[in-house]
């Protein structure tokens, strides 16, 4: 299904979410907006610590006890219309709006099934859980371990430890299709994988993506998984959306310099020789963020008015990009600059050097 | 220290055609495969311990031999011969046969299943006298495990699961103190608070396993008088063992919260009670089988003190009688039991661990 | 390459490790000279053996079989006092921040143990200097801060740095970095692996780097060797400005077209090499032959599945690969199983 | 083992006295009096209970500690953030050894920091120095009353037995004698016997459990049976036999008897320890840093095993004075008077123990008993604060 832009899934305002710790409250989210459209796929960019999983843990309310959702609304409509602030749900309306609705794929595939009970239980226990028979769950489980290219017959009877990491994955994105969601939030799937099983899960969630509707916020600190999988791409930094757009303009012409400068410090196979520098630094302080724009510390376009005045989220090109950045006309111009590789500097392993 | 290398090359693997497995190849299946292995474990240490105790005991000060004599000279008054002879007669038991020469026969019989007579009670055969008080013993150890064992599971799980809450500090708090407490300090503190100071129930009368007069047979009331009888050993058990339950299972609760399936599942909109048993209690309670096994030895060993303190005829107590009067052959079975039953226990911790854990699976490629 | 003999030489290097009763063969016949002042890098996905490669490059780990040679010399032949030598000139980084310093050390006691140990340094006052020096090397700024806090006070890529600075401690001629910014975040990665490459300038280092990052491989390595390794073996071995713009090996190809890059054009445009299984053998049964072959859309039958392919030059590469068609020249064609694979996805 | 009755006399209090003069002048010339007043005290309390093997060590650890309320060290190129040109690295022997005592001072005020911080183990602490001080203390203010004392049966009565009354606030045993006495005096053996053979038990276990770890092979094999042949066996039915065996007059043989047949669970778990911290990191650097085996077992793998260590100690400690209270209750042993569990036994072979009066002659000894093993297991949580870097130092 194509990314229809006009419809509108999930649109989140003004979210904040922060932490109880013995030096104050550190803000890990703060006032984050965006709107999510049917079939898009979303793509949260930025390093350890910049909130992007306390993003997500909000969006399905499995935050731990320790942090507390401060404001904001996060609005979802449903397949016939109706609009719902998932923050206001209680604990039963979470629970049917949980999967059904908005499933997630975690991170850590060796631990995210249950080591006791065989796949097919946890299938029946997902059906059950809303109301979808047991041998609906079973053929629909089985159809999608199809697509996503396991043995299906073996993969529903076996117990997770005899499944290897990249089966495991698999298992998860089949399972969170299992209630055809509209969302699927993937919290870094493929870091714990290696190269050719990521390639594979690749490959099939766009195979999965083009057959089923449903959109993805995808979560990652690897650029290029992003890159290669998101249409439109968001960098978070300290806790707050810096840049929003489609993957190509942030990716060549980038208005935010936090984004360049990430750019900047990831390496292109395909680029040859290359000249990285990276952030000076280290992330800044939660409790106590600098003043101003917060990545002013260490940013290379940093200006007197960056160092007192947060930069505002301003939208560019009607609306289609947004980016919080008082430089972000020089940086623009930099990235047009240097991001764009000509195409004799390339390696020909991109023109599938196969004869 | 760098690794110790293998010095052999790694051997041509083997992958025999998969022709109709010979006797011999069974042979080697069963010989490799897990549960062989440990029941022969098993079978070694039974009969270590049994020849370790052996020795041992006849190393104790004084023999069967005097013990009753001293007991008639004191308690009849008899003169030094009088004693001799009258003792001379009742046992069959020859002090100065060389320990080796009686090892030998013990052993002998053993293997023919018979545990030899009871010294002192001269006449009766060990194996019926320990038929007579095991089942005492095992009813009261084994009520008393199963109750400690699920209530420590289900109140440890309970407060794990909703911990900081009133409950849980409650419930932590007691179950440090008395699992902090020896099982004979918490009998001396029932028997003389609730019995002697406030009179709850009658220590002096609830002597022995069941009331006399009752005839034995399946009738209510013979069962109600076991029950009453054995209400304060097996409260005692429970009291001393449920606290470490508690504790160990709210760890193991804990870790299991941290874990991502469970957050996996609360995600999958799984109810709560489907998370709290098939995914947190089954997970949880795994490290806690293999307690379970260790722990029947120490109960055990508690019951010697327990039972004696209420004049339960179990194993226990007549343990400590066989000891205090040197009757050999009667210890020498008593720790043929006990030790067959921790044995025992172990290899049942085993095979629930593996039928409960599919990681474990005892056929790990060998199977029986 | 210089007349000098290779820093370390491994000949023949089997390893095998004992796990629940099996015997798993992790090395199998792995042949490979680190030439001094070089940086090599060893790329490879997960359980091909480049960490147990890195340990016994490190003379952390004994080979099962076969010889490690250290300046031309076998290993054995270094007794007492040299052996000592020998045993500081080789060095590791760690991957995991959080494992490879001990909780119990401040950063001053990590430091001060290997010099006060070797007498690197006379008196306290020296000993003081040396550490400011060392910590100043590594960006470790301002050293008073450093030297009295614990591990767990300090940030990963400020760990990483610590680990530096104690193993230059001892003056070492190679520092096997295995996966050493692999934990770090994005941005903090490249100064360490620029102050790694500015220490080696500096101090006359070796480096054996080793990752599963290829991007991060050929940046690092770009002026040094690459070698690829699959399931125990060097599959492919040469200049990493050949092998990455002209790969040989059938698996390096693959690796080569799998991995995504920070460009949406370049990595969308990329032609990804159809494998014709995804599942890897396990290192108790491995396949015949070429162990890639099960997997490989180029396999030839009757050749790659009998024979055991050697690292060796073939036409049109400077690098060496252990690919038998590839050494003797032939078009590589798509396998027939493979064209079936595509019928029914 | 140096028994601490005996050195608890009037002479170990002038020994006391004269140590506490350094910390008190040391106090006055840092000016910071209260911390010198209660280094005093200190060293008088450890002077008093071990003469110069308690005093002695006592100035040290009181002088680091007022030290380091005091101790500023201008000339310490690392707290100056001088550049490193204009930075003298010279330092003075005096100035190292100010330097070194200040740390131990305030590692000291560090590990008193971290016992307050965790509630019920500061608690356990109060508990164990209360029984410590009745213990070494007690005997001096009140007499041990040994013989019978017809003169006190209240008339009519069946036995000598009291309840607790105004005059003996403890009630009488049942040959009259004052309970409070011989609770005061009875604890030292049990206490002594339990900690002793905790601590036997923990060195065989720790040494046994590292050579396992650290080398492995066979010597692992042949402990690690040794150590699964004697975990059969039910530890208490096995210790009734070996104690009839052994005729134990003294706490001293049982404690090491106890050792003996109750190292195995602790060696497993520190085996464990050993063979997890041998696989980490930084024992590998160490290796590749040529730093020695001593110093990897020293240095590297112990101070993380303190803690676990430690804990352990206090549990072992807990099962001893159950075994040698349980001994003694079923007569085995024959410890002499006065002592808290003959008390319970000669109240139970007197016939007494179903007596209501009786309950300041048995009551008394088992709560102590009880008291005893929870500051026990309490103290051991706060000792884990104590002995882990990271809780302590990360406040």
């Amino acid at each position: 299904m194509t990314y229809k832009p006009d419809e509108v899934v999930l649109s989140i305002r003004d979210l904040s979410v922060s932490y109880g710790a013995q030096r104050g409250r550190v803000r890990a989210v703060q006032n984050v907006s965006f709107d999510l459209h049917a079939g898009e796929t979303l793509a949260l960019i930025g390093e350890s610590g910049c909130g992007k999983s306390t993003l997500n843990l909000a969006l399905i309310r499995q935050l731990p006890k320790t942090a507390s959702i401060d404001g904001g609304s996060v609005l979802y409509t449903y397949r016939d219309g109706r609009q719902v602030d998932v923050l206001k749900y209680t604990k039963q309306e979470m629970r049917r709006y949980l999967w059904a609705e908005c499933s997630m794929v975690f991170q850590g595939a060796l631990n995210s099934l249950n080591p006791v009970i065989r796949i097919s239980e946890m299938v029946y226990e997902t059906g059950e859980a809303h109301g979808i028979p047991r041998l609906e769950a079973r053929d629909r489980a089985m159809r999608l371990f199809e697509q996503v290219r396991l043995d299906a017959k073996r993969v529903f009877t076996s117990y997770p430890h005899e499944l290897s990491g990249g089966m495991r994955q698999r298992v998860l994105l089949a399972l969170s299709l299992i209630l055809r969601p509209q969302i699927v939030i993937m919290d870094e799937p493929t870091t714990a994988v290696d190269i050719l099983t990521q390639r594979s899960i690749l490959d099939v969630l766009k195979v999965l993506r083009a057959e089923l509707n449903f959109s993805v916020i995808f979560i990652s600190h690897d650029l290029a998984v992003a890159a290669e999988i998101a249409d439109t791409v968001a960098t978070m930094y300290a806790g707050e959306i810096v840049e929003r757009g489609p993957v190509n303009d942030v990716f060549y012409r980038s208005r935010h310099a936090y984004t360049l400068s990430l750019l900047n410090a990831a390496p292109r196979l395909s680029a040859g020789a290359e000249t990285l520098d990276s952030i000076p630094g280290s992330p800044p302080d939660l409790i106590v963020p600098p003043p101003g724009c917060k990545f002013h510390p260490r940013c290379a376009y940093v200006q007197d008015v960056c160092r007192t005045v947060p930069p505002p989220l301003v939208a560019y090109d009607d609306g289609k990009r947004l980016a919080a950045c008082h430089a972000t006309e020089q940086v623009q111009q930099d990235a047009q600059a240097t991001r764009i590789l000509s195409p004799d500097a390339i390696l020909p392993i991109v023109k599938g050097g196969v004869s | 220290m760098t690794a110790l290398p293998v010095t052999s090359a790694p051997p041509t693997l083997p992958n025999d055609p998969k022709t109709a497995p010979t006797l011999r190849q069974q042979w080697r299946r069963i010989r490799r495969s897990y549960l062989f292995k440990v029941i022969v474990q098993g079978l070694v240490t039974i009969w270590a311990v049994t020849t370790l105790t052996f020795f041992m005991i006849r190393q104790m000060p004084g023999n069967p031999f005097q013990v009753r004599i001293d007991d008639l000279m004191t308690r009849q008054s008899l003169t030094y011969e009088e004693a001799y002879r009258a003792a001379a007669t009742i046992f069959n038991f020859d002090p100065d046969r060389p320990a080796l020469l009686q090892y030998a026969d013990y052993v002998g019989d053993l293997l023919q299943g018979d545990m030899g007579m009871s010294i002192t009670r001269s006449g009766t055969t060990v194996s019926s006298l320990i038929l007579r008080y095991l089942p005492w013993t095992l009813f009261c150890i084994g009520l008393a495990l199963v109750i400690s064992f699920t209530l420590g599971i289900v109140l440890g799980l309970a407060i794990g699961y909703w911990r900081g809450t009133w409950f849980d500090n409650l419930v932590t708090t007691l179950a440090s103190i008395i699992s902090g407490i020896p099982d004979y300090i918490i009998a001396l503190l029932i028997i003389l608070v609730f019995g002697v100071q406030l009179g709850w129930f009658q220590i002096g009368q609830s002597r022995g396993g069941v009331d006399p007069t009752i005839t034995p047979a399946l009738s209510v009331a013979y069962i109600a008088s076991i029950l009453q009888y054995s209400f304060l050993p097996i409260l005692i058990y429970v009291l001393s063992s449920v606290g470490s339950w508690i504790l160990a299972m709210k760890n193991s609760t804990l870790s299991t919260l941290g874990e991502d399936y469970i957050a996996v599942a609360q995600a999958r909109g799984l109810s709560q009670n489907r998370i709290l048993s098939a995914y947190i209690g089954r997970n949880a309670m795994l490290p806690l089988i293999t307690r379970l096994a260790i722990s029947v030895g120490f109960i055990i060993g508690g019951s010697v003190i327990i039972e004696e303190m209420f004049q339960y005829p179990g194993l226990g107590r007549n343990l400590y009688i066989a000891i205090s009067t040197r009757d050999y052959t009667m210890m020498q079975g008593i720790f043929l039991v006990i030790t067959a039953a921790v044995v025992l226990s172990n290899i049942v911790a085993d095979l629930a661990l593996g039928w409960l854990d599919p990681r474990v699976r005892l056929d790990k490629g060998d199977e029986l | 390459m210089s007349d000098t003999p290779p820093i370390v030489e491994l000949r023949g290097i089997r390893r095998s490790f004992v796990k629940d009763r099996q015997l798993i063969p992790v090395l199998q016949d792995i042949n490979l000279a680190v030439q001094a002042d070089e940086i090599l890098c060893i790329v490879g996905e997960s359980g091909c053996g480049k960490t147990t490669t890195g340990k016994i490059i490190a003379g952390l780990l004994d080979p099962s079989s076969g010889e490690v040679i250290v300046n031309g010399r076998p290993t054995e032949s270094y007794q007492g006092r040299e052996k000592a030598l020998l045993r500081r000139q080789l060095q590791i980084v760690h991957q995991d921040p959080f494992a490879s310093l001990n909780p119990a050390h401040t950063i001053g006691d990590i430091l001060s143990f290997p010099l006060k140990r070797h007498r690197m340094t006379e008196g306290g006052a020296g000993l003081k200097r040396r550490i400011w020096e060392l910590l100043t090397m590594v960006d470790l700024t301002p050293p008073g801060d450093m030297v009295n806090k614990y591990p767990h006070q300090l940030s990963g890529g400020q760990r990483q740095r610590v680990s530096i600075a104690r193993a230059l401690t001892v003056n070492p001629k190679l520092i096997v970095a295995d996966e050493a910014v692999s934990m770090v975040d994005v941005s903090i990665r490249i100064t360490l692996l620029k102050m790694l490459l500015r220490l080696r300038a500096e101090l006359g280092l070796t480096i054996v780097f080793i990752t599963h990052d290829l991007a991060l491989a050929k940046y690092f390595a770009w002026e040094g060797r690459i070698a690829v390794m699959y399931l125990g073996r060097i599959v492919e071995i040469g200049r990493t400005q050949e092998v990455i713009a002209n790969p040989s090996h059938p698996y390096t190809r693959a690796l080569l077209a799998a991995v995504p890059e920070a460009d949406p054009e370049l990595t969308r445009h990329k032609q990804a090499i159809r494998l014709r299984s995804d599942d890897i053998p396990r290192l108790t049964d491995i396949p015949r032959g070429c162990a890639f072959h099960p997997r490989c859309p180029y396999f030839i039958p009757g050749m790659c599945d009998s024979d055991l392919p050697e690292l060796a030059s073939a036409p049109g590469f400077d690098q060496q690969v252990a690919c038998i068609p590839v050494q003797r020249g032939l078009p590589l064609h798509v396998h027939e199983s493979q064209v079936a694979a595509e019928a029914h996805p | 083992m140096i028994g601490f009755a005996t050195i608890a006399t009037p002479i170990g209090l002038l020994i006391g006295l004269v140590c506490g003069l350094v910390p008190l002048a040391a106090g006055v010339y840092y000016k910071q009096i209260p911390v010198g007043v209660i280094g005093v005290i200190a060293c008088v309390i450890s002077g008093f209970a071990c003469g110069f093997l308690g005093g002695v060590p006592m100035i040290l650890l009181t002088y680091g500690v007022v030290l380091s309320y005091a101790y500023v060290n201008r000339q310490d190129p690392f707290t100056s953030r001088a550049a490193l040109i204009d930075v003298t690295f010279e330092e003075s022997r005096v100035e190292q050894f100010q330097r070194s005592m200040a740390n131990l001072g305030n590692s000291i005020r560090g590990a008193w920091r971290a016992l307050t911080r965790n509630k019920a183990g500061f608690l356990g602490f109060l508990g164990l120095t209360f029984f410590l001080v009745v213990m070494v203390f007690g005997p001096l203010f009140i007499k041990y009353d040994g013989q019978a004392h017809m003169e006190r049966r209240v008339p009519g009565a069946f036995a000598m037995v009291a309840a607790p009354s105004a005059e003996f606030p403890l009630g009488l045993d049942w040959k009259g004698r004052d309970v409070l006495s011989h609770m005061v005096h009875g604890g030292q053996t049990l206490i002594i016997t339990s900690i002793q053979a905790g601590i036997f038990a923990t060195v065989i276990a720790v040494v046994l459990g590292s050579l396992a770890g650290l080398v492995g092979g066979v010597a692992d094999q042949i402990i690690s049976t040794i150590a699964n042949f004697i975990l059969t066996i039910p530890a208490f039915p096995l210790l009734i036999v070996l104690a009839a065996l052994v005729d134990l007059d003294s706490g001293f043989l049982l404690a090491v008897l106890f050792g003996v047949l109750n190292w195995p669970t602790l060696m497993r778990a520190v085996r464990a320890q050993v063979l997890s911290l041998r696989e980490r990191d930084y024992v590998q650097a160490a290796v590749a840093l040529d730093l020695g085996l001593w110093h990897i077992i020293a240095r590297e793998v112990f101070p993380n095993m303190v803690s676990y260590i430690a804990v352990n100690l206090i549990f072992t400690i807990r099962i001893a004075m159950y075994s040698v209270v349980g001994l003694v209750f079923l007569g085995l042993v024959p410890l002499k008077e006065p002592d808290w569990a003959i008390m319970i036994f000669t109240g139970r072979q007197q016939g007494v123990l179903f007596l209501p009066q009786a309950a300041g002659m048995l009551l008394s000894p088992i709560v102590a008993i009880a008291l005893f093993q929870l500051s026990l297991v309490l103290f051991a949580r706060s000792l884990e604060e104590i002995f882990n870097p990271r809780l302590r130092a990360g406040v």
